[in-house]
């Protein structure tokens, strides 16, 4: 197994776990936060498949963007509680 | 000449959104009555000289996006203009001025009807899930828009189902791609005929399982009362009548075009649709016939008249069948239309959604009461109304292969039908209690439901011209 | 096993694991991340599966660059709804018998 | 009972897919080759915004119109309009916001430039305009949105309009989106300037217009 190989699958078990924690987490900011590296780590493996420009627009929009809107909802949501 | 039928709409759209809350309703009308005009030059041409395509970009599938409107897209793309004009007239009547509901209620329509245009166009996988995404947003902000607890609640339910449904579509885009190396319909009807692995039936089933979500086929239904019930009456008209036919003519699309090799060899896959819908047909007519409020009564209605359109799949071998699908598309989706407007009517008129409350408008709204007993008849499907055409063409169809049990439903569908149908006309009839009140509705309301219903009775008169166009393939 | 092969895999995982979420998650928010994750699953997998052979493909990259901008704009929808609910009626679920 | 079987059928899906995703022969179309053979006549030199702006270009004019009409609904559902109100922010932050957002405006402008030939674009481009609006928000230097005047509709529809025009333009004198070789480059790159600045202000604006905080309720 070559080490590219061996970073690939590191990468791809990190995935899913973000993902599973991200639905999972019982707390809803940790949730948030786990889907943002979720999101970044989706950017690092488009990187891997060679496509650079899904990587650079998913950072940007699929994690800094959709992290941000689910940031404010969270944060309106605490305001509104409180 | 097909392009501008996708153009236009996003123009008159955006400049609609350029002039603000609230406005673009002439430029709306105008596009309108071009788009219509443009629909029927289309199928006339279609009628005159075939096929017609249109490489977009000028590369030509599989590189490009290839555009074709045959006799289905030709016949779809009609009903949606004449649909959409009389009910944007309808629409300008309904909401009163600075109605929170129309802010962006043109431009919202323009989006959808370019999503529309452009699925029925669309001859590629993908672009036609991009479509689907374009018409599915558009559906639920109409839906949202303006609204109160119940109207966003809705709207997030059938959000959810939409984006599931195109997230399932998607994927078996992906499949296919990955598989083929090419999304173009046209390019893969071949190779799908000369080899299908495993993963192309999964794709497919996907696609297919997707689409009836979108098209709330039972048990996907769920979403449809809600959100079609709950939307202002222009808008369930509009979504009732032709926005879920636009994903169940995707499904139509697929299974006579790519997946033709798939659906042909494998017998059992074709009663699938059919079984769901024939339960669709019980499960709508029964919650109808039990609804308390008129425009759930009217939704329900859908859930039922969309499950006759899944009885045509095993029939598809035998020639005539796609025509008597479209028949049903248009003489539900025109029926429909001036069903749900009748009711908008009737519901602005009393104050009340309620079935009880109609009690007395029988003198008070007759023109509008008889647009809903028009459209009434076409559902029921008695003659001459395009439904008895549907309906027998249907049956004719089952029974010459002794396919009874299809037949039988068809039968009891319309005898339920005319179950709900009767139930609302007589207590329309029923003298009103003492101190009720009939408010005066603009007299707009009342025609254009008319209108409608009418086209929907007398299109059993001209029904020839229309299967002519839907033959040309 | 190629490295396409293996985040065509995970997206296979991840479009299961939204649309589970999706259907069983009742928190409104939470079902909005998990139709980002069913997305994200579906664009790994048209990539992935493309590429199977090693070779970059422009075509499925550009669908997914298409892809991430219609499921931003289809997220930031579902959160002005559920926002919108929110001010109206504090809650974030849909109750199951508000159908009729 | 619904979460077994839900579960359950998801496990079955995958063990399904990917026994059926191994064996799978080479694809009998391969566009990556077609691409590359007609990179030339596209009028830029990287494969993936040739695909985007030309040989898909169709897909991308409605994306954006999918991305517009998200923006009108989220306006046309009505958000309260009450004042936003945060905790005020640290002057130093201001500072470096004040500092950071030309710089971001210039690796916007970059980014649209380099799309041409390697990895950027009108969507990368976008976004980082997008960000740069974001930064200055939350650091109080721009206010959330409230009902948008003419100018900033005429902004964020601009960029479609102009995609819009290019592509009538096109239609009247061939087919949708055709642009002829010799004048591709100048009218893709028109097309991603002003997708650029339309995409900024409509990610921003989902952004800005959500923030704000929401009214006091019923």
């Amino acid at each position: 197994m070559s080490l590219e190989f061996i970073f690939d699958l590191l990468l791809a078990l990190a995935m899913v776990w973000s993902a599973w924690r991200s639905l999972s987490a019982s707390r809803l900011d940790r949730a948030i936060v786990m889907f943002i590296v979720f999101g970044l780590l989706m950017a690092l493996a488009w990187a891997r498949l060679s496509a650079p420009d899904i990587g650079l627009a998913e950072a940007a929009i699929g994690a800094g963007l959709t992290g941000a809107l689910l940031l404010d909802a969270y944060g309106a949501l605490k305001r509104r509680e409180a | 000449m097909m392009v501008w039928l996708i153009l236009l709409p996003l123009l008159w759209a955006s400049f609609a959104f350029l002039l603000g809350p609230g406005r673009g309703v002439w430029l709306a009308m105008a596009g309108l009555l071009a788009q219509l005009w443009l629909a029927y030059a289309l199928a006339e041409e279609i009628v005159a000289s075939g096929v017609a395509e249109h490489a977009v970009g000028g590369w030509g599938a599989p590189l490009g996006i290839d555009l074709v409107a045959d006799g289905l897209s030709a016949a779809m793309l009609l009903l949606t203009q004449c649909v959409a004009l009389p009910l944007a007239v309808y629409a300008s009547a309904y909401f009163k001025r600075d109605d929170p509901a129309a802010t962006y209620f043109w431009p919202l329509v323009g989006f959808l009807l370019a999503g529309l245009n452009a699925l029925f166009l669309s001859a590629d996988l993908f672009n036609s899930y991009v479509t689907l995404e374009l018409l599915g947003l558009a559906a639920v902000g109409l839906v949202a828009a303006g609204g109160g607890a119940q109207q966003i609640a809705s709207a997030l339910r059938y959000l959810f189902a939409t984006l599931v449904g195109s997230g399932a579509y998607l994927l078996g885009v992906a499949l296919i791609y990955g598989t083929y190396g090419t999304v173009s319909t046209v390019t893969l009807t071949p190779l799908i005929g000369a080899g299908a692995p495993d993963l192309v039936w999964i794709a497919g089933g996907l696609m297919v399982v997707g689409l009836m979500l979108k098209t709330a086929l039972f048990p996907f239904h769920f979403w449809l009362p809600p959100a079609h019930g709950g939307a202002p009456a222009p808008v369930s008209a509009l979504l009732s009548a032709v926005v879920v036919k636009a994903s169940f003519y995707l499904i139509l699309r697929l299974w006579i075009g790519p997946f033709s090799s798939l659906t042909v060899a494998a017998n059992l896959v074709v009663w699938l649709p059919a079984l769901l819908g024939m339960l669709a047909v019980f499960w709508g007519s029964y919650q109808a016939i039990r609804a308390e409020r008129l425009k759930m009564l009217v939704a329900y209605s859908t859930v039922a008249q969309l499950g006759y359109l899944f009885l045509i799949f095993p029939l598809l071998v035998s020639a005539g069948a796609l025509q008597a699908v479209i028949m049903q598309v248009f003489a539900h989706g025109l029926a429909k239309a001036a069903m749900f407007a009748a009711a908008g009517t009737l519901i602005k008129a009393t104050g009340q959604d309620t079935v009880a409350g109609l009690a007395g408008v029988a003198e008070r709204l007759p023109v509008t009461l008889f647009a809903f007993g028009l459209a009434g008849v076409t559902l029921m499907g008695l003659p001459p109304s395009s439904g008895f055409l549907a309906k027998w063409q249907l049956i004719e169809l089952a029974l010459s292969q002794q396919y009874w049990v299809i037949a039988f439903v068809v039968l009891v569908g319309g005898l339920l039908a005319a179950v709900y149908v009767f139930r609302v006309l007589r207590q329309a009839f029923l003298l009103a209690p003492a101190g009720s009140v009939v408010m005066p509705v603009p007299r707009t309301l009342e025609w254009t439901a008319f209108v409608l219903a009418a086209a929907s009775v007398l299109l059993g008169l001209r029904g020839v011209e229309l299967m002519q166009l839907v033959g040309i393939t | 096993m190629t490295g396409e092969l293996l985040f065509a895999s995970v997206g296979v995982i991840l479009f299961a694991l939204g649309v589970a979420g999706v259907l069983l998650i009742g928190h409104l928010l939470r079902r909005v991340l998990a139709f980002n994750v069913m997305g994200s699953g579906a664009f790994l997998v048209l990539v992935g599966l493309a590429q199977r052979n090693g070779i970059a493909d422009p075509v499925p990259q550009a669908m997914v660059l298409t892809g991430i901008v219609v499921a931003v704009a289809a997220t930031a929808l579902a959160l002005a709804l559920v926002r919108r609910l929110y001010v109206l009626t504090g809650k974030l679920e849909l109750s199951q018998d508000d159908d009729e | 009972m619904k979460r077994l079987l839900v579960v359950l059928g998801a496990v079955c899906f995958v063990v399904l897919l990917l026994g059926a995703m191994f064996d799978l022969a080479p694809a009998s179309v391969q566009l990556h080759a077609a691409v590359a053979a007609n990179l030339p006549a596209s009028g830029v030199e990287h494969p993936v915004t040739a695909v985007l702006l030309n040989f898909r270009g169709y897909d991308t004019l409605l994306e954006i119109a999918v991305l517009l009409l998200a923006m009108i609904v989220i306006l046309a559902t009505g958000i309260d309009t009450a004042a936003d109100v945060r905790p005020s922010v640290n002057p130093v932050l201001q500072a470096l916001a004040k500092l950071a957002a030309p710089l971001m405006i210039m690796v916007a402008v970059y980014l649209l430039w380099a799309g041409a030939f390697r990895p950027g674009g009108a969507f990368q481009a976008g976004a980082v305009l997008a960000a740069a609006a974001v930064l200055l928000h939350l650091v109080e230097l721009l206010p959330g949105w409230q009902s948008p005047s003419t100018r900033l509709r005429l902004g964020l529809a601009g960029g479609f309009l102009v995609f819009l025009a290019v592509g009538a333009g096109s239609l009247m004198r061939g087919a949708l989106l055709e642009y002829p070789p010799e004048h591709a480059g100048r009218l893709i790159l028109l097309v991603e300037s002003g997708l650029t600045v339309s995409l900024g202000l409509i990610l921003a604006g989902l952004f800005l217009l959500l923030s704000r905080d929401d009214g006091d309720g019923p």
